[in-house]
């Protein structure tokens, strides 16, 4: 299952600002609740994993996130995430490009666009959801990354490794969910699979509970 | 398929059941139909550590009309709603709804309570109880408390319940006179989720214009939804085919549903406009019935 | 001719009740998963998430030391005994467990046993499984680009093309078509399907150590062949192997191939001497065992402007998956995708077939189908339908102007075939008759009128069955023949053992009902046995509707043999000559003096107790019968459907299928086989697909998204028959069991586009789903 | 492992018990327990209905209930159908209507055609598809099926409305 989804947002600070965000892989991460990086290959690449536990469901994945293109001329990334399920029933993969374009009156437009694969069985008994579930996690990334930028003069929130259950979503105003010091991109996955998860919950059938 | 170990628990009581989600947190599920629950873990997509069997708490299992309100109880099943007397002579739009939840022998087990708590936009009661204004009756460590059900559905198989609540009764108003309602759902098979469904309950005075409306959307967007701007628009007027066409279209426009399977978007909102027709011309029908 | 019986004896033409029934209504079947033996162990299989990857690694620590773990089977395992590869049906070979890459989505890539189901399905989990995804390949179209993957690395020719096959005049037929005053064409995809027998596959595996003896329960749709291929590929003696297909819950082609599974529990059992027990779930049956169609078709029609039909040109592309594990005959890498000719009449015909692989589940079996015939007659009448729009005729008219005459057979098509019989005007007629076609073009077009859309849908096929006479037809080299054996007991019972294996056909009923009718013995006297490799003559099994037309064959000639030797025994008895005897089925008489008889349980008798001089004792034979012919079932079958503008939705009014398989034995349950093909063929006309994402996810790959049709969508079907009985078939009977399948595709697509037609629709691709159908309303402005 | 459970049913008019892990779906209780081989698995998500017994007076597909949750009840299975060797009316009309051909829907079926009957005496066409609407069959078009569910609605003394 492969989608597309392009989100666009307009922030008051500057795009050297913002470019200072978007362009730190550990920064933009954590604008994805609850993942854990394992290990700094580079600074541009981390291993991580990440524990996903939504209602009865629990995945564990493990695998990589990396910058393939850092273009400050014209204020482009690509980031790219990949993670396998560890009981090997699938993985998921994301390759995101976010733009920045400086606005007149002196804010910034964010344009991020996603290319989402998913393969296994979530991608078999889930595609009546995915779409649906991948736009609502995404609107909640852009919403934590203008979160972030919003407080980055502030020392960076602490430190979280655990799960984080977002099956409620946070209110809008909250500030991202905590992160851990390192920790780091698998949040937009984690988040990502856990709304994913949940929504395999509805695939069957039956509909009692 | 076979699903992973768990230990069982069977409480007699919702207050032990409650307990028992305090005491075990997300490693705890509760097992009522479970026919949802059960089909997941044979797949291995849920795990629970236990699983609280609230099958043998007596006294929720129940259909009662009390202070105006039709009272379903938590352990009530698709089955018993479907073969109740009071449900058949008020509420015709339960019965059409009935009739097209999975088939016989899930509705047997499923149970009213766990359609709702599911919150899984495609199930067929979310939509039905929209329609009809429903409230859902929690309990958990706290006390009891009731939500309303445009409440209810917060996101895609998000719903309102806290981690150690139980839904334990629906509440439905009983519909006032000159009342109808109705369910329209397309399903590719017996069985089937919708492709889209629409739920639509309406009140008229003696003039034919319309008093109380409410339109709920099955399988089109990440949550149940509640037609807002097509109740609006019918508040207040004579529910004639145009304005009732006019409303579908409103419906329809209020429908974010996704391609997949079952068809593209377009498809889909043009399905809402077309079962919105069918669902308010047959509440209209029924009204006075 | 065929000589009436009495209802008691149940000869041919009568319904008499199933003898197989009264198991299964009492629960009492024995299938696969039912067979339980002392010490018995279960097997689960470890299956690629991926559709393209490569194995870095297997690691089963953490499996084996789980408790209850017996053994875990890897690639690299069987590679060491040369097993990793085993041989399709079709001249490819695929991999048991996965070395090296993964080519498809729920590929096999380890085995672990376990002391029960529950155990190993947890030890599963713990085998850790390391991947490289590829690039996958999904769209055939795209197989031969440049740009795509190699995937069979295996393989010498570095390409994903299989093989193209041709057959027919090119010339002659490109000839036709300059010439031609009309032509039409239509592409038409017959998508990917699966037979989805309700009881999965699975196998029970149990090697002796003691005796050195491999018995195999298998769900197999042909015991013998799986036998000798065991026996080729384990290099296991044949006579230490029996393979024993006990009740089989549906087949329908699924039950042919040789799957992983079942290789991996003969190995286990080897390995551990205990019997090893391995049940597909609904998943696997549909994401990994054989799969049909996936044929990506284009037909043109060339015809002169009267409408008589000169030359059919067929371009077919097939999508075979990872492997091709096509089983079919070996001269015939599309089956008999030739019989696209179909009912008509025409000298010019060119076909050409090229098969490629992609990422997706290795098959292209015959579902409910005699190798790629459903693909054919779906085509020929979907182009057909095409070229009388083209010619502004009614379809009935263009068929009827271009069909086969009666006196015209035996018919030699253009694409090679002998046509043995047939009356295809009889069935249309009745077919006509029956639905009343005349009064149903009036209201569709009262109902134009009044924006209603109703469309009447007609398929008259020609299915070509019964595989095959030996020259012609082998499958990875045995002939296909097939087999009876009749043993009649001293009194005057009956024992027959055939080389077919019914999968819920009624086999035990309808060959009993072949030896009533040559021997006179009651139906309810002859004890059908079938699917015991230890007990039963050999035979290739039961597809491509070959039960009858070949095994059935085999029946009459074992049972007419039996009579030529009960024929001495009664002259003997009669103390007369042979030539002074008359036979009735059951009896032997003195010609002019009726009384004068000896009945077969008599004859029976004296063939243990009181025998000619110099006879051999007992009365028994045994034929291996080889068809001169393949049989040529055809029929007319109309739809009439309404479509549901607001929604979409096509709502089957009426479907009136006449068919004529020649001679019928029981007719109540050749109209079962009807009613269940026809109801398959609704399925896929309007719901099935088993399709693959771009990531090559299986889509349908449970019965949630592939879907099986439920008494409430299914409707009631009008059956009626003509009989045009096969001359060369020892019982004039043709076969019957999968012309539904095959013909019905065909009519409910046509019903549907007839019902669009005057909005300028040609085609529509199946399976027609209600969205389909909406948005073309909406793109012709129909709906807003 | 988790703590085995008791298990107590009555099955076909007989009281047996097991002590068994709770996860163990009701189907292969019975199959594998008590060794009643006639209710059959098709699926694993719980649409074919091959596995369908009657559980306390209602249909129940036995592949989605664990074992414990039967605890206490009655259950009647396919096996159970025949009483003093006499075959029920359904069972009849499945063989003379010929409403079944690789037999293996056909417990599922006769368990729903059975409280359908119970629930319904004489039921309509339609009613009898919307009743086995849970139960897939894959090879008798469902058509002889209704004919042998009517045909056991008329021998029983309900008969076509």
């Amino acid at each position: 299952m492969a989608l597309r989804i392009e989100k666009t947002f307009q922030v008051s600070q500057p795009i050297e600002k913002v470019w200072g965000l978007l362009s730190d892989l550990a920064k933009v991460a954590s604008c994805v609740p609850g993942a854990q990086i394992t290990e700094k290959i580079d600074v541009k690449t981390y291993k991580g994993s990440i524990r996903v536990k939504v209602g009865p469901s629990l995945t564990d994945y493990k695998g990589e996130v990396q910058i393939l293109r850092l273009d400050p001329q014209n204020h482009e990334i690509e980031i790219q995430g990949k993670g396998q399920d560890v009981r090997g029933r699938g993985s998921a993969s994301m390759t995101m490009t976010g733009k920045l374009v400086a606005l007149n009156e002196g804010g910034t437009e964010v344009t991020s666009i996603s290319e989402v694969n998913v393969v296994g069985i979530l991608a078999q008994m889930g595609s009546r959801v995915i779409t649906e579930v991948s736009n609502i996690m995404f609107d909640k990334f852009s919403q934590n990354f203008q979160d972030l930028l919003q407080q980055s003069a502030d020392p960076p929130p602490v430190a979280n490794a655990t799960t984080v259950d977002t099956a409620v979503p946070s209110p809008r105003n909250h500030p991202p969910a905590p992160i851990e010091g390192g920790s780091i991109a698998w949040q937009a996955i984690k988040q990502m699979f856990r709304s994913w998860l949940r929504a395999l919950k509805s695939l069957f059938l039956g509909q009692g509970a | 398929m076979i699903p992973p170990a768990f230990e069982y628990l069977r409480p007699s009581t919702i207050s032990e059941a409650v307990a028992l989600l305090q005491q075990y947190g997300e490693d705890a599920k509760i097992l009522s139909g479970g026919q949802s629950l059960i089909p997941m873990m044979k797949l291995r997509l849920a795990r629970p550590a236990y699983l609280i069997d609230i099958n043998r708490i007596a006294g929720l299992s129940y259909i009662k009309e009390e202070d105006g309100h039709l009272k379903i109880g938590g352990l009530t099943r698709e089955a018993e709603l479907e073969e109740s007397p009071i449900v058949h002579a008020k509420f015709p739009i339960l019965i059409d709804t009935e009739h097209v939840i999975a088939d016989p022998q899930v509705r047997n087990l499923a149970t009213v309570a766990g359609n709702l708590a599911h919150g899984d936009p495609a199930n067929d009661h979310p939509a039905t109880m929209l329609s009809l204004g429903a409230k859902v009756v929690a309990t958990g460590s706290k006390g009891q408390r009731v939500i309303p059900i445009e409440e209810f559905f917060l996101s895609v198989f998000t719903t309102a319940l806290q981690p150690d609540e139980i839904v334990t009764e629906i509440r439905i108003p009983l519909p006032p006179a000159r009342s109808g309602g109705a369910y329209f759902k397309l399903e590719r098979k017996v069985g089937d989720f919708a492709t889209a469904a629409v739920a639509a309950q309406v009140t008229v005075d003696s003039n034919g214009t319309c008093q109380q409306v409410g339109i709920g959307l099955t399988n089109v967007g990440p949550t149940p939804l509640k037609a807002r701007n097509a109740e609006a628009f019918l508040r207040g007027k004579k529910l004639d085919e145009a304005t009732i066409h006019q409303a579908a279209q409103l419906a329809a426009d209020e429908a974010q549903p996704s391609s997949d399977l079952r068809g593209p978007a377009e498809y889909k909102k043009g399905l809402v406009k077309e079962l919105a027709v069918r669902a308010l011309t047959r509440a209209v029908e029924r009204v006075g019935k | 001719m065929i000589h009436p019986t009495t209802p008691e004896v149940g000869g041919m033409g009568h319904s008499i009740k199933r003898k197989e029934d009264l198991r299964f209504i009492q629960g009492k079947g024995n299938y696969v998963d039912d067979v339980h033996l002392p010490d018995m162990v279960y097997g689960h299989m470890v299956r690629s998430p991926y559709a393209h990857a490569r194995l870095k690694s297997i690691n089963t620590e953490k499996a084996k030391a789980h408790p209850g773990v017996l053994a875990i089977i890897t690639g690299e395992d069987l590679a060491k005994a040369n097993l990793a590869w085993m041989p399709t049906l079709y001249f490819d070979k695929q991999m048991v467990l996965a070395t090296g890459k993964v080519l498809f989505q729920s590929q096999e890539v380890a085995f672990v046993v376990a002391e029960d189901r529950y155990t190993a399905a947890d030890a599963a989990e713990l085998v850790d499984v390391e991947y490289e995804e590829l690039p996958v390949l999904v769209d055939p179209h795209k197989a031969t680009d440049p740009t795509s993957p190699i995937l069979r690395e295996d393989r010498e020719e570095k390409s994903n093309h299989i093989f193209h096959w041709e057959v027919g005049d090119k010339a002659a037929t490109d000839k036709a078509f300059q010439d031609a005053a009309v032509k039409a064409n239509v592409h038409a995809i017959f998508q990917r399907c699966h037979p989805a027998p309700l009881e999965t596959c699975g196998c029970v595996a149990d090697f002796n150590r003691a005796t050195g003896r491999l018995t195999v329960y298998l769900t197999s749709q042909a015991p013998h062949a799986h036998r000798t291929l065991f026996a080729l590929v384990g290099g296991i003696p044949e006579n230490n192997i029996r393979v024993i297909s006990p009740d089989i819950g549906g087949g329908f082609g699924n039950k042919v191939p040789i799957y992983p599974g079942y290789v991996c529990s003969v190995v286990a059992s080897l390995t551990l001497g205990r019997p090893v027990k391995w049940i597909e779930t609904r998943s696997e049956n549909l994401q990994s065992t054989g799969f049909a169609r996936d044929y990506h078709m284009t037909a043109e029609l060339a015809a002169d402007k009267d409408g008589k039909i000169q030359a059919l040109r067929v371009k077919t592309l097939a999508d075979h998956g990872a492997f091709n594990a096509a089983a079919q005959p070996t001269k015939f890498p599309a089956g008999l995708f030739s019989i696209c000719t179909g009912a008509y009449d025409y000298p010019n015909a060119f076909c050409e077939v090229d098969g490629v692989y992609t990422n997706k589940a290795p098959g292209g079996i015959a579902y409910r189908c005699s190798f790629r015939v459903t693909e054919a007659a779906y085509l020929i009448e979907r182009a057909v339908d095409v070229l009388a729009r083209e010619l502004k005729v009614d379809p009935v008219e263009l068929r009827e102007k271009n069909f086969i005459r009666p006196e015209q057979f035996p018919y030699k098509s253009p694409l090679g075939w002998s046509f043995d019989s047939g009356n295809y005007q009889a069935a249309m007629d009745l077919a006509l008759k029956k639905v009343g076609y005349a009064e149903l073009r009036k209201e569709q077009e009262e109902k134009r009128k009044k924006g209603e859309l109703m469309g009447i849908g007609v398929s008259s096929f020609v299915e070509i069955v019964g595989a095959g006479p030996a020259h012609t037809f082998d499958i990875v080299g045995i002939k296909m023949f097939d087999s009876a054996e009749i043993r009649v007991h001293p009194t005057g019972k009956a024992i027959c053992r055939m080389g077919t294996k019914s999968q819920g056909q009624g086999h035990e009923t309808t060959y009993a009902q072949i030896v009533a009718q040559e021997l006179g013995i009651p139906a309810a006297d002859v004890l059908v046995e079938e699917g015991d490799t230890d007990t039963a003559p050999y035979g290739l099994g039961t597809y491509a509707s070959r039960s009858i037309p070949v095994s059935g064959a085999a029946t009459a000639v074992a049972a007419r043999k039996i009579r030529e030797k009960a024929k001495k025994i009664a002259a003997h008895l009669l103390e007369c000559g042979e030539e002074d005897l008359e036979w009735e089925p059951g009896k032997f008489f003195v010609k002019g003096a009726p009384s004068k008889a000896k009945t077969i349980q008599e004859i029976a008798f004296a063939a243990y107790t009181n025998l000619p001089q110099g006879m051999e004792a007992g009365l028994e034979a045994v034929d291996y019968y080889d068809p001169p012919n393949l049989t040529f079932p055809f029929g007319t079958y109309i739809c009439v459907v309404d479509i549901d503008k607001g929604t979409g939705e096509v709502k089957v009014r009426r479907f009136v299928a006449v068919d004529d398989c020649g001679n019928v034995i029981n007719p109540m349950i050749v109209d079962g086989q009807i009613h269940g093909g026809l109801t398959e063929g609704l399925a896929i006309a309007f719901m099935q697909q088993i399709d693959y994402d771009e990531n090559g996810n299986v889509q349908g790959g449970s019965f949630m998204d592939y879907l099986l049709p439920t008494a409430v969508e299914t409707p009631n079907w009008e059956t009626d028959k003509t009989c045009t009985p096969s001359p060369h078939h020892p019982l004039g009977a043709k076969g019957v069991g999968e012309s539904p399948n095959v013909g019905s595709p065909a009519a409910f697509v046509n019903a549907v586009v007839d019902a669009l037609a005057h909005l300028g629709v040609r085609h529509i691709d199946m399976p027609v789903t209600p969205w389909k159908v909406w948005t073309i309303l909406k793109e012709k402005g129909v709906v807003s | 492992m988790a703590k085995k459970q008791l298990v107590r049913v009555k099955v076909n008019g007989h009281e047996r018990q097991a002590e068994v892990e709770p996860r163990l779906l009701l189907v292969h209780f019975i199959r594998e327990v008590l060794g009643l081989r006639g209710t059959h698995v098709g699926c694993d998500t719980s649409h074919c209905g091959a596995c369908t017994v009657v559980l306390d007076g209602k249909t129940v597909k036995s592949c989605t209930m664990f074992a414990p949750q039967a605890d206490g009840c009655e259950l009647l299975t396919v096996e159970g159908l025949m009483r003093n060797g006499t075959l029920h009316p359904l069972q009849e009309g499945f063989k003379e209507e010929h409403g079944l051909q690789c037999g293996f829907c056909t417990p599922g079926m006769l368990m729903s055609s059975y409280v359908l009957l119970q629930k319904n005496k004489k039921p309509t066409e339609e009613d009898i598809r919307w009743g086995i609407s849970g139960n897939l069959c894959r090879c008798t078009g469902y058509q002889n099926i209704v004919k042998a569910v009517l045909y056991a609605a008329a021998k029983m003394g309900g008969g076509a409305k």
